[in-house]
């Protein structure tokens, strides 16, 4: 019984409907965290005692690195989810993280380092969570590259399924990179749960970024979901009535 | 003789690229029956044997080998099975010997006749230890024939084996064809040249090619 | 069955003695590219020798798999062998152990003489060979599950390159800060051992990530 | 005739777009391989930059022309290129003028990027860009030779690496030269007219050369 | 109707590996004739083939294009000849159409037949603009069979065009060699199978395989 829904979500059709309906929720929600956020981050929260205004640039930053390995993670589990179940939508909600991961991950390097030319001196060193954030990228970029050399969109969806789990060992790399080599970037300020290394005036204007990034992601996939759907169930009876219409 | 076996398609269906290639495309088969697959070019019967040997998934239904589904039953099946396609494995670098050596160490079967013998019975004496790559187009394809004396399987899947044979070559291959099935082997095979068979033929048409 | 796998493998390799000699050929010049490209200091190239010789071996290596598998996939080899009862997980591991050693191993006998023309420490010849010894095998593992994923592409030649470097850039990190600890003198077990790790984790992985590649791959 | 013969390459290696991305992406991805073998400080690759990017374009070339050549051997279309009348020798330049064309200049116009990352110069990112223009096109076309001698050869892939780069040696000399030079203030024009000279003299022998080695490859 | 031509050879041997595949080797041909090659599997047929259209070399003797050798000839047999071999040229990542176009815009020479009417005369109107590498067997081959009435030249050499081809298909093949004969062109070929044409058919036997 608890399982139906589960397997009701391997539907295209009743994804498509549902996803459609929730969309413009899911929008509203999302604009309204990132004006919050962006107000509250941008004028209300104090400049940081060191780099004055500059650290501003930290609330785009850090969701957009966070999301970068969040998206893979997700693609990956929905890879392995659709490998395991034989479902097609997890396969395509999995294809369909990829470029928007790949958006956020560069997103988060050019921060990365605009930010790191006042304050390194450099827009780019060879440092290890740097590295590991441009393999993730070099990973995205892999992953489109070779869902789309496939004629043949079943073996398209596997292959890259299976790229995708194998590609998620560097998601601990990255985030243990600061730890495990002693770097220039920024320790874990947040990740650490206990007590975050980062004051509070601060802190609650990240964590909204964060969360609403968070929803801009789920905001942007769907309606390539819902592209992905129509477009390889363009021959079933239900898309051609909705056409039609 | 070989042990009993049957193999069953279940309302197949396929579809590459646009194309809806068949559907509720059903048929059953045991031991000593021998299946023709007939149909014009580009009609889909590739595709349906590459199906049958799970090598693609079939879009819709399932083929069902002893009654239980292909995916579980790979090992017996492919115990049971050989099949050649139009990429008939044969490696250039090995010599004809070694290629046949080497698939039916693969297999671990204990052969009923030796490769020195098989390599007589094609026509290849003399060839044994030339590389494949020396042969003509005919011959490679008579190394990989050989392999259905040297590797005993029940179910022989043959896309179109009479092509590139010589006119003697072709008469060899189909009495093969009636030594098998008195064996109560069976076999499926494509052709488009008229074979005469000195047993019944089953045939399964493919019409194929219609928009999906 | 590995047995009889990787036998057929070697033996397809030694029909053609070049195919085992010309990754050799490629680590050696191109490693002698860098000092007509840099300089030919000693000083200089004392410096590199570590870093140049790690990412040579490293695309000798990912060079020389291709030729493991595009063969076998253009002529039906490998449907055949996967139609004839062996898992694909089998298949691919005997695979990369012949890409190990017919070109691991050799490109690791290698290295010292390179080390000698490129100036390398004394002190880091030995931590050179442990390292390749830990990481090569590693690296043929991972470019197992690449060419896995690509052969069934026509023309995915360069793409292998996309998938697998990225994988590899860990296992280079830490082989050449092994041989760069070990120039200045410093402790270099650390990474030796992390070099270790990742070997087992790619050997009892991979063979399975590359042998459902395989199959996907196959079943285009 | 020319026309007709570059269209079609172009053609078909845009039919698969990551043709042309795969040499880009391995120049990139091959070129910050080297900081984590060697070194993060920006002192240390601003040395090593003119060197690593001459070394890796030509290894990006090198590796794309490959697929130019293959499918085409394969599939009997060289041959029957050759048996509708037209001569070895423009179905040879065609090939390399596309080669250029779709991995030579985009890889120049990458170069910029890479000079920021590894820390170049600011002064040798023009002798960096002439210098690859002069040299890469001449690159293309000896490779058109190397892969026309080897093609027929099963398994021939690394050996081409063999053949070519021994004849590459001399422009990533004076490349890299012209660079070096411009990174210290010097002048560099001397290298870049050896670099023309080179460039008029392959141009002009090497679609014979290759042409007639074409027509022996294919006789196999 | 096709200018004059002839083509001979003159005490051709060949010696592949260590076999001599076949020695004094002698036949002339023009306009209008229809000649078949014959022999078992291994004969050297293909090799044959190959030497004439100057593709391999002869161990001894010479092809004669218009009585002069064929090495001097090189442009104009190019223009008078279409071979297709075992490897037929078809792009895997060209379509259809853009596969005719290629080659007819290489021989720059006027074509008889548009390519639309080529393509639907081999049956594949549909596949206009469908990617090679996305055909059939027999589809692929009725691409290359397509060239034969796009690309308008005297001498067809043909290797075993008949292979992987319908019934229908081999049907219109024969008939073609027959239309192609009535322009005053003419035919070398070979085949395992049995073809009916309505005209007079030379053999040339090849026995081959003998040590050399
Ligand atoms: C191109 C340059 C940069 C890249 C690629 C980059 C990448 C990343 C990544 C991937 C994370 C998430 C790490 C994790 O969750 O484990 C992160 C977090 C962070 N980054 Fe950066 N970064 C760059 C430059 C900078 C600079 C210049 C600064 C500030 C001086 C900075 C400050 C931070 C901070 C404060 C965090 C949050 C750390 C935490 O709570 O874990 N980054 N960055
Ligand atoms: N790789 C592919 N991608 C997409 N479509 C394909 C592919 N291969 C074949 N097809 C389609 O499938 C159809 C059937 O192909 P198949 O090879 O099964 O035919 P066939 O019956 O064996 O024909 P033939 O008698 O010519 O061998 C073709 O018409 C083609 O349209
Ligand atoms: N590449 C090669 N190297 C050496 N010997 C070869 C090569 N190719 C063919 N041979 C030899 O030449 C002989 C004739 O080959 P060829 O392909 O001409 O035969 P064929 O008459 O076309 O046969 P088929 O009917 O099988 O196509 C073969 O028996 C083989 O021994
Ligand atoms: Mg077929
Ligand atoms: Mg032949």
């Amino acid at each position: 019984m608890a399982w139906t829904w589960f397997f009701r979500l391997g539907s295209p059709k009743w994804f498509y409907q549902i996803a459609g309906r929730w969309q413009p929720w899911i929008w509203g929600l999302t604009l309204i965290g990132l004006s919050v956020g962006t107000v509250w981050g941008l004028f209300i929260a104090p400049p940081d005692y060191y780099q004055g205004d500059l650290a501003r640039i930290i609330y785009i930053h850090v969701p957009a690195a966070y999301l970068s390995m969040f998206t893979y993670v997700i693609m990956a589990v929905s890879a392995a989810i659709g490998l395991i179940w034989r479902m097609k939508m997890a396969f395509m909600f999995s294809i369909s993280c990829s470029p928007i991961g790949a958006a956020f991950t560069l997103l988060a390097l050019v921060t990365g380092s605009l930010w790191g030319k006042p304050t390194w001196g450099t827009y780019w060193v060879f440092d290890a969570r740097l590295t590991s954030e441009l393999i993730l990228l070099f990973l995205y970029l892999g992953h489109m590259a070779l869902y789309n050399a496939s004629d043949d969109i079943k073996t398209a969806d596997k292959s890259a399924a299976i790229l995708a789990i194998v590609g998620v060992v560097n998601i601990p790399i990255i985030h243990y990179s600061v730890e495990w080599w002693n770097s220039l970037h920024q320790p874990a300020s947040l990740s650490k749960l206990a007590k975050p290394s980062i004051d509070e005036s601060m802190l609650w204007p990240l964590l909204i970024m964060i969360f609403s990034f968070k929803l801009f992601f789920i905001s942007m996939v769907l309606p390539w979901l819902r592209n992905n759907i129509l477009w390889r169930e363009r021959d079933s009876q239900w898309v051609r009535e909705m056409i039609e219409k | 003789m070989y042990q009993d076996f049957s193999i069953e398609s279940e309302q197949l269906a396929l579809i590459r690229g646009e194309r809806l290639l068949f559907k509720q495309c059903s048929f059953s088969m045991k031991n000593g029956q021998v299946l023709q697959i007939r149909g014009p070019n580009g009609a889909g019967k590739t595709s349906l044997l590459r199906v049958l040997c799970g090598i693609m998934e079939p879009d819709q239904g399932d083929v069902l080998w002893c009654g239980k589904s292909l995916r579980k039953m790979r090992e017996s099946f492919g115990a049971n099975v050989l099949y050649l396609g139009h990429q008939i494995g044969v490696k250039r670098n090995m010599t004809v010997r070694e290629n046949l050596l080497f698939y039916s160490n693969l297999r671990q079967a204990k052969p009923l006749t030796t490769i020195e013998e098989a390599i007589q019975a094609v026509g290849l004496t003399g060839y044994e230890d030339e590389l494949a790559a020396h042969l003509s187009q005919g011959q490679t394809r008579r190394v990989s024939l050989a392999r259905l004396l040297t590797e005993p399987s029940a179910l022989w899947i043959l896309d179109e084996p009479f092509v590139a044979l010589d006119v003697e070559g072709q008469g060899w291959l189909a009495h093969l064809f009636e030594q098998h099935l008195a064996k109560r082997g069976s076999v499926i095979f494509t052709s488009h040249q008229s074979i005469d068979l000195n047993v019944k033929v089953n045939t399964l048409e493919v019409s194929g090619g219609s928009h999906a | 069955m590995l047995r009889v796998l990787v036998g057929r493998e070697i033996k397809l390799v030694f029909r053609r003695k070049s195919e085992i000699l010309n990754p050799l050929f490629f680590f050696l010049i191109v490693t002698s590219l860098f000092p007509f490209g840099i300089s030919p200091e000693p000083s200089v190239l004392g410096l590199l020798a570590p870093g140049v010789i790690w990412v040579c071996a490293l695309l000798a290596l990912l060079l020389s798999v291709d030729a493991l598998y595009r063969e076998d996939f253009d002529d039906g080899s490998l449907v055949q062998m996967v139609m004839s009862g062996v898992s694909p997980a089998s298949i691919v591991f005997a695979k990369a152990i012949t890409n190990w050693l017919v070109t691991g191993l050799p490109l690791i006998l290698l290295s010292p003489l390179l080390g000698v023309m490129l100036n390398l420490d004394n002190d880091a010849f030995g931590a050179m060979v442990v390292s390749l010894l830990l990481g090569t095998p590693s690296m043929c593992l991972i470019a197992a599950i690449g060419m896995s994923l690509t052969i069934g592409l026509r023309r995915g030649g360069i793409l292998l390159s996309l998938l697998v470097l990225p994988l590899y850039i860990p296992i280079l990190i830490f082989g050449a800060m092994a041989v760069n600890a070990a120039t200045v003198g410093q402790e270099f077990v650390g990474q030796l051992a992390l070099l270790g790790a990742g070997l087992a984790f790619t050997a009892s992985l991979a063979p399975w990530a590359a042998g459902a590649a395989l199959r996907v791959s196959l079943s285009e």
